[in-house]
């Protein structure tokens, strides 16, 4: 259950578009189903009063449309960001991929989003309405009565080890701002360095086969916002759009992961799209955790800015073979 | 598609001996792109030259391969031997099929095929090879010294001699720097003065040189030949034109009690000043701290003393915009401070000094009119003991000491024991030291010279600890060669502070993209082959900001910096290497990664108008790399996520033509 | 140097945690020493010796004992190389090898009296009740 | 590849023009032989290394792939191989991470008077990734004969 609720920021937003603050709001609206909520651009008070919803499956990250949202006019454009979405939203600062000037950044507090998964594997199929009540959704469907669950136990992976509840950046805030928590997110990368190297690559090999190069964790991530993307252009000598065998997978994925290594603020949107459900937060993670332990903590995105791991050095950095050694216990 | 030429050459029997030549030859004939494939005996001879270049006009050739000893070696005498058959030499690739083949294989076969997949490599790359053209910039006929101690004087002096203008620019209100402070110099004990001052007139005089004094660097922007450069003019609120330097106002001042830094606080001069009688340029200045007009608005003494009428309270500090080709960064050295070698009592005992504080004190223009006192009571010293490595070579505390050598210590430590005993015979004077360093010519002679004849008493071993008692000082030491510890009751300790860069010189360097080591000494460009330039093009480097120095050392190395400034003025237009990075600002997603990387701050930003899809225009600021500046590292490739960032000659694309070959 | 002499050098220089090899020997540290008289093996030469494996004679010296673990000498060494450390590691080895311990605490006041300073009597419970 | 019945890996080597390049050219001089199976490439400096590359090799049949650049401190350009090592850190910990035998990928810091160091590291890397036998953890079937 979110703490705000879809009035505050219906009526947040239309006092921003009729003071004329803003001309667009970036916001939420329902998909075909209540439960596929999908990012919208509104313009009038109409619309935002009609269509405009938050609930717990507002889980997507608006900082990257406003790369493209900034260059269509000199108008600012209203953005509600959730605490992990401040992060990217920061790091683009820094990447310098918009305008600041342009944006109207209103931080949102957030209660963890629910995954839809875990909702369908205890309603069973045919959702018809999900309602929040207190600290528990109720599930109708056609098929069976009402199901009660507690939202705690719908909370998608990213968001039961979340990072930080505390905005990096707004304009303004609504409700009170958290802090950042001390989350164990490394446990699934630390299980993996535990395996062996052939665990590892049995591990890998499952979940990448999956893949069908749909580019969905590449179009949603707002790390990969490049202009023209390596495997998108003929010139790259990478450029390869479709699924061909296993190893271009892995070429893919590595080259997406190492691209967005040092900039990648865990925001999870990667994993929350993928359609086959590889945890692709775990490369990126993997990176997260070396980076912290080669060569200090660092978040990206925490501070607009800042210098990113890999465009920086020490003369005393940790040499490639040793940091293998280190990034993997079965090498100990 | 490319005409590509393959020439392999035997070497005599250096490559022919383990590598099938007419093997290497014929497989590579079959290649894509290659339309005339051959071998010779020795293609780097005049011969072999020639069956090049008949075979570049003969197959109308585009691109050609020469499988022979390694690029390093030859790749410069084929580059001109194909430009001279009018083509771009830039479409020679080498295939090192000697050092990294026949050299280190034995077996004829597997050699061969080495050679053969080599070669491959090389065609693949060619197939893919644009030609290259050096780019051309002009040069700014004007150079830059930062820095107006021995070494920025004489890069510039030299510098002038050459008929280039330069300007010096120096922070204090005189140039001058370390050496107008000394006494005398060793080993030839010269008076400092007598060999400085003249040079500072020179430079006054030389009509090709201007003195920006009270002034320091505020902002550089450009990039070799073509410096654009702020330099900050501060109030000195005396017109320089105007004032004579007559002096009278430095005596008229009421305010008395400024310690004056030319003596290091040893005593006061006033608010207005000129640091010392020699000084370039010879105009006062008004401290600013401590001037009673400037800071209550009430006193103008200097102002109805002054018959130039050269006061000016309401001057500003003035920015002066220049254009360089070059820059001599000379911003020199001070003495570490002593606060943390509280064993010594620097700060509990006037009588414990540095060994600057001890050059002023036997400098005829110094607090004491050049007689050796104590200044505490101004009586005659008997016992004096000098510490040698005070903070030099000192691992253990970062913030305490210096981990290397200070190099000048040893030899000034010598140069002032050896004039005490000189002028003072009645004095006992002892010199603690770890090594006595005297590399140089006449310096041990110089040392061993205090020792036999004048009799100084050199003891190796440390000094632990100076109390002071009484008017005494009590010196605690080791004599490590008699195995004894040692009391000595002295009335002076002069302490051998070690010698650090600047604190300017590390904002400097983040100005000038120049790098520097752990200790702020900006580094050069190579230690032993490039030692008086920084890596960063046009950035030289004169006198002890490189590194510790003596005066002839400083000299020789502003000469050094001069001539190499002189060498780049010289010429025209500089051509740079065409293996530089370019941006396809198309891709280009200004994220500033290629900027992080770039050693030498070749990138910058630009607004470029791009044409839409639906015909409006759109402005976006991309990466644009300095052909001038960029080396052609690379780094920046690798740094930008969308690729937009390639390296001529040595392309993405041609990088992965070439793995392919060999993986083929 | 033999074997056990070899072993024992490795044991100091272990449980001191001090590389004599960054001695450049300046003598510093002797020259801090306020017990240098009492002393016939002086700081810097308890470095020289332990490098050199030269062990049995600062086993047998009785400068072992006269050293005030003052930690002047550690304090004052330009390298960082702590020759009281050293010094306190030799010890140590001479201690174990003695197995009894010297000096209890019960023992203490009847040591006592009024001219004997605190930090003597500190560092003898320090050296000689390990 | 197989020669006479025993496994045969292929090894890129990525050599930077300043250090390692010279170093590869100084074992040749001094005769120091070392493995056929190692081919150089030459990079400006092993910063110009992009990750790619070394997918790319190990996609197109590489057994082994390893990086010689300047000693650090050393760079001809000053800080390139400080950018490499970070980056090399990453990749080969996140390769390892996804199952790939760690002894395929090395980066080794030779100088132009290393002559011997540089064909020893080859003689090792060789013998390692021999060990390793054929890369199929990340090699791409149809770029297979």
């Amino acid at each position: 259950m979110q703490k705000v609720t879809c009035d505050t920021l219906v009526a947040k937003a239309c006092e921003l578009l009729e003071n004329g603050t803003v001309d667009r709001v970036l916001g939420w609206k329902n998909g075909e189903f209540v439960y596929d909520v999908t990012p919208a651009l509104f313009t009038t008070v109409d619309d935002i009063k009609s269509e405009f919803v938050f609930n717990d499956f507002c889980g997507a990250n608006f900082s990257k449309y406003l790369i493209e949202e900034t260059r269509k006019t000199e108008s600012k454009v209203l953005v509600f960001l959730k605490p992990c979405d401040t992060y990217s939203f920061n790091q683009l600062l820094t990447e310098h991929r918009f305008d600041r000037e342009k944006v109207y950044a209103l931080g949102i507090p957030c209660e963890g989003m629910a995954d839809i998964t875990k909702v369908k594997a205890a309603a069973g199929d045919g959702i018809t309405a999900i309602k929040a009540e207190g600290e528990n959704l109720v599930i109708s469907t056609l098929y069976d009565e009402d199901k009660t669950v507690a939202c705690a136990d719908m909370l998608a992976e990213r968001c039961m080890v979340c990072k930080s509840k505390k905005h990096v950046a707004y304009d303004e805030l609504l409700g009170e701002d958290g802090d950042v928590i001390d989350s164990n997110r490394f446990d699934e990368v630390e299980k993996l360095e535990a395996m062996t190297e052939d665990e590892r690559f049995a591990f890998w090999q499952n979940e990448l086969s999956r893949c069908i190069r749909c580019n969905a964790c590449r179009d949603v991530c707002p790390a990969c916002t490049c202009e023209k993307c390596v495997f998108d252009n003929p010139e790259s000598s990478v450029a390869n759009k479709a699924i061909s065998d296993s190893f271009e997978e892995k070429m893919f994925h590595i080259i997406r992961a190492f691209h967005v290594a040092g900039r990648c603020t865990d925001c999870g949107e990667c994993s929350r799209v993928c359609p086959q459900n590889i945890p692709l937060h775990l490369l990126n993670r993997k990176f997260i955790k070396d980076i912290n332990s080669f060569y200090g903590e660092y978040q990206a995105g925490a501070e607009a800015g800042s210098r990113a791991p890999l465009v920086d050095y020490t003369t005393e950095d940790i040499e490639p073979t040793d940091a293998v050694l280190k990034g993997a216990s079965d090498n100990a | 598609m490319q005409r590509i030429g393959v020439f392999v050459c035997w070497c005599g029997s250096n490559i022919a001996g383990t590598v099938d030549v007419q093997a290497v030859s014929d497989a590579l004939q079959n290649e894509p792109g290659v339309v005339f494939s051959t071998n010779y005996q020795y293609m780097c001879s005049q011969a072999g030259q020639d069956i090049i270049k008949n075979a570049i006009a003969e197959h109308k050739l585009t691109g050609i391969v020469v499988c022979s000893c390694s690029p390093r070696m030859h790749e410069a005498t084929f580059r001109k031997t194909a430009a001279a058959a009018g083509l771009n030499p830039y479409m020679v690739e080498i295939a090192n099929i000697r050092e990294q083949c026949s050299w280190v294989h034995k077996d004829m076969p597997t050699g061969t095929e080495k050679a053969i997949i080599l070669g491959k490599a090389a065609v693949a790359k060619v197939n893919l090879n644009a030609p290259l053209k050096p780019g051309e910039s002009p040069v700014t006929k004007r150079a830059l010294v930062i820095g107006g101690g021995i070494a920025g004087i004489q890069t510039a002096l030299d510098i002038a001699e050459a008929g280039f203008p330069v300007d010096i620019v120096e922070k204090k209100p005189t140039i001058g720097g370390k050496m107008a402070q000394l006494d005398k110099t060793f080993p030839t004990l010269d008076c400092a003065a007598c060999i400085l001052t003249p040079k500072m007139v020179d430079v006054a005089q030389n009509e090709n040189i201007r003195i920006f004094s009270y002034s320091e660097v505020e902002e550089v922007g450009g990039f070799v030949g073509n410096f654009d450069v702020k330099i900050r003019k501060k109030a000195r609120f005396v017109n320089e034109d105007i004032c004579t330097g007559c002096g009278i106002c430095t005596e008229k001042c009421p305010q008395k009690k400024v310690p004056n830094e030319f003596n290091l606080g040893m005593d006061n001069r006033r608010a207005i000043y000129i640091p010392f009688a020699q000084a370039v340029p010879k105009v006062a200045t008004i401290d600013a701290d401590y001037c009673t007009m400037l800071k209550t608005g009430k006193c103008g003494v200097c102002s109805k003393v002054c018959t130039a009428g050269a006061i000016d309270y309401t001057q500003k500090d003035e920015i002066i915009e220049e254009k360089y080709g070059a820059i001599v960064a000379a911003t020199g050295f001070n003495p570490i401070s002593m606060d943390k070698f509280d064993e010594y009592a620097y700060n509990q005992s006037k009588d414990v000094i540095t060994s600057l504080e001890f050059e002023r004190l036997t400098n005829a223009a110094g607090p004491s009119a050049g007689k050796l006192v104590r200044p505490s009571d101004g009586k005659h010293p008997h016992t004096i003991v000098f510490v040698q490595c005070v903070g030099s070579r000192c691992a253990a505390c970062a913030e305490k000491g210096k981990e290397y050598c200070s190099k000048i210590c040893c030899m000034y430590t010598a140069k002032h024991a050896m004039l005490t005993r000189d002028k003072y015979p009645d004095t006992d004077v002892y010199v603690f030291y770890i090594d006595v360093r005297t590399p140089g010519k006449a310096f041990d002679e110089f040392y061993r010279r205090a020792v036999e004849e004048y009799g100084v008493h050199y003891i190796k071993g440390m000094v632990g600890k100076v109390s002071p008692e009484g008017d005494k000082l009590m010196v605690q030491a080791s004599d490590l060669l008699a195995n004894k510890q040692l009391h000595i009751e002295a009335d002076l300790v002069v302490l051998a502070a070690a010698i650090e860069p600047d604190k300017s010189a590390r904002p400097l360097a983040t100005q000038l993209t120049a790098s520097m080591d752990t200790n702020d000494f900006f580094t050069e460009a190579h230690p032993k082959l490039r030692p008086v330039e920084s890596p960063t093009a046009g950035v030289f480097l004169s006198g002890t900001c490189q590194g510790p120095k003596d005066i002839p050392e400083t000299v020789s190395q502003a000469s050094a910096a001069a001539a190499k400034v002189i060498g780049l003025l010289a010429k025209d237009k500089l051509t740079g290497n065409p293996c530089v990075a370019a941006s396809d600002e198309l891709m280009c997603n200004v994220c500033s990664s290629c900027e992080r990387v770039c050693p030498y701050g070749a990138i910058t930003y630009v607004d470029k108008e791009f044409r839409m899809p639906d015909r409006t225009t759109r402005v976006r600021r991309v990466a644009s790399v300095n052909e001038a500046v960029c080396q052609g590292c690379g780094a920046c490739t690798v740094a930008c996520p969308s690729g937009a960032m390639d390296l001529k000659g040595f392309a993405t694309k041609q990088i992965i033509a070439e793995v392919d070959a060999i993986c083929r | 140097m033999n074997n056990s002499t070899e072993n024992l050098q490795k044991e100091i220089i272990r449980s001191s945690g001090v590389n004599p090899k960054k001695c450049m020997r300046c003598g510093k540290c002797s020259a801090t020493c306020p017990a240098y008289d009492e002393m016939e093996y002086h700081p810097h030469q308890f470095v020289y010796m332990v490098e050199n494996g030269d062990i049995q004679p600062l086993l047998e010296s009785k400068s072992l004992f006269q050293c005030l673990t003052c930690f002047a000498c550690i304090e004052r060494c330009p390298r960082g190389v702590e020759p009281a450390k050293l010094v306190e590691a030799v010890r140590l080895a001479v201690i174990r090898k003695q197995g009894a311990n010297h000096l209890k605490a019960d023992d203490i006041p009847a040591l006592l009296d009024e001219d004997m300073p605190q930090q003597a009597i500190v560092s003898a419970l320090r050296k000689y009740s390990k | 590849m197989q020669i006479n019945g025993e496994f045969q890996p292929k090894i890129v080597a990525f050599c930077c023009n300043w250090c390692s390049y010279a170093g590869a050219d100084l074992a040749g001089n001094n005769r120091l032989a070392y493995p056929e199976n190692v081919k150089i490439i030459k990079v400006p400096c092993s910063c110009r290394v992009n990750p790619m590359f070394i997918l790319r090799a190990f996609q197109r049949g590489a057994d082994g792939v390893i990086l010689c650049g300047c000693h650090p401190g050393d760079c001809h350009y000053t800080s390139g191989n400080y950018y490499t090592r970070r980056r090399m850190a990453l990749l080969f910990s996140m390769l390892n991470y996804l199952g790939i035998e760690k002894e395929r990928t090395r980066v080794e810091w030779v100088s132009a008077a290393e002559g011997a160091k540089f064909a020893q590291t080859m003689n090792e890397f060789t013998e390692a990734v021999a060990a390793l036998g054929e890369n199929k953890r990340l090699e791409d079937l149809r770029c297979k004969k």
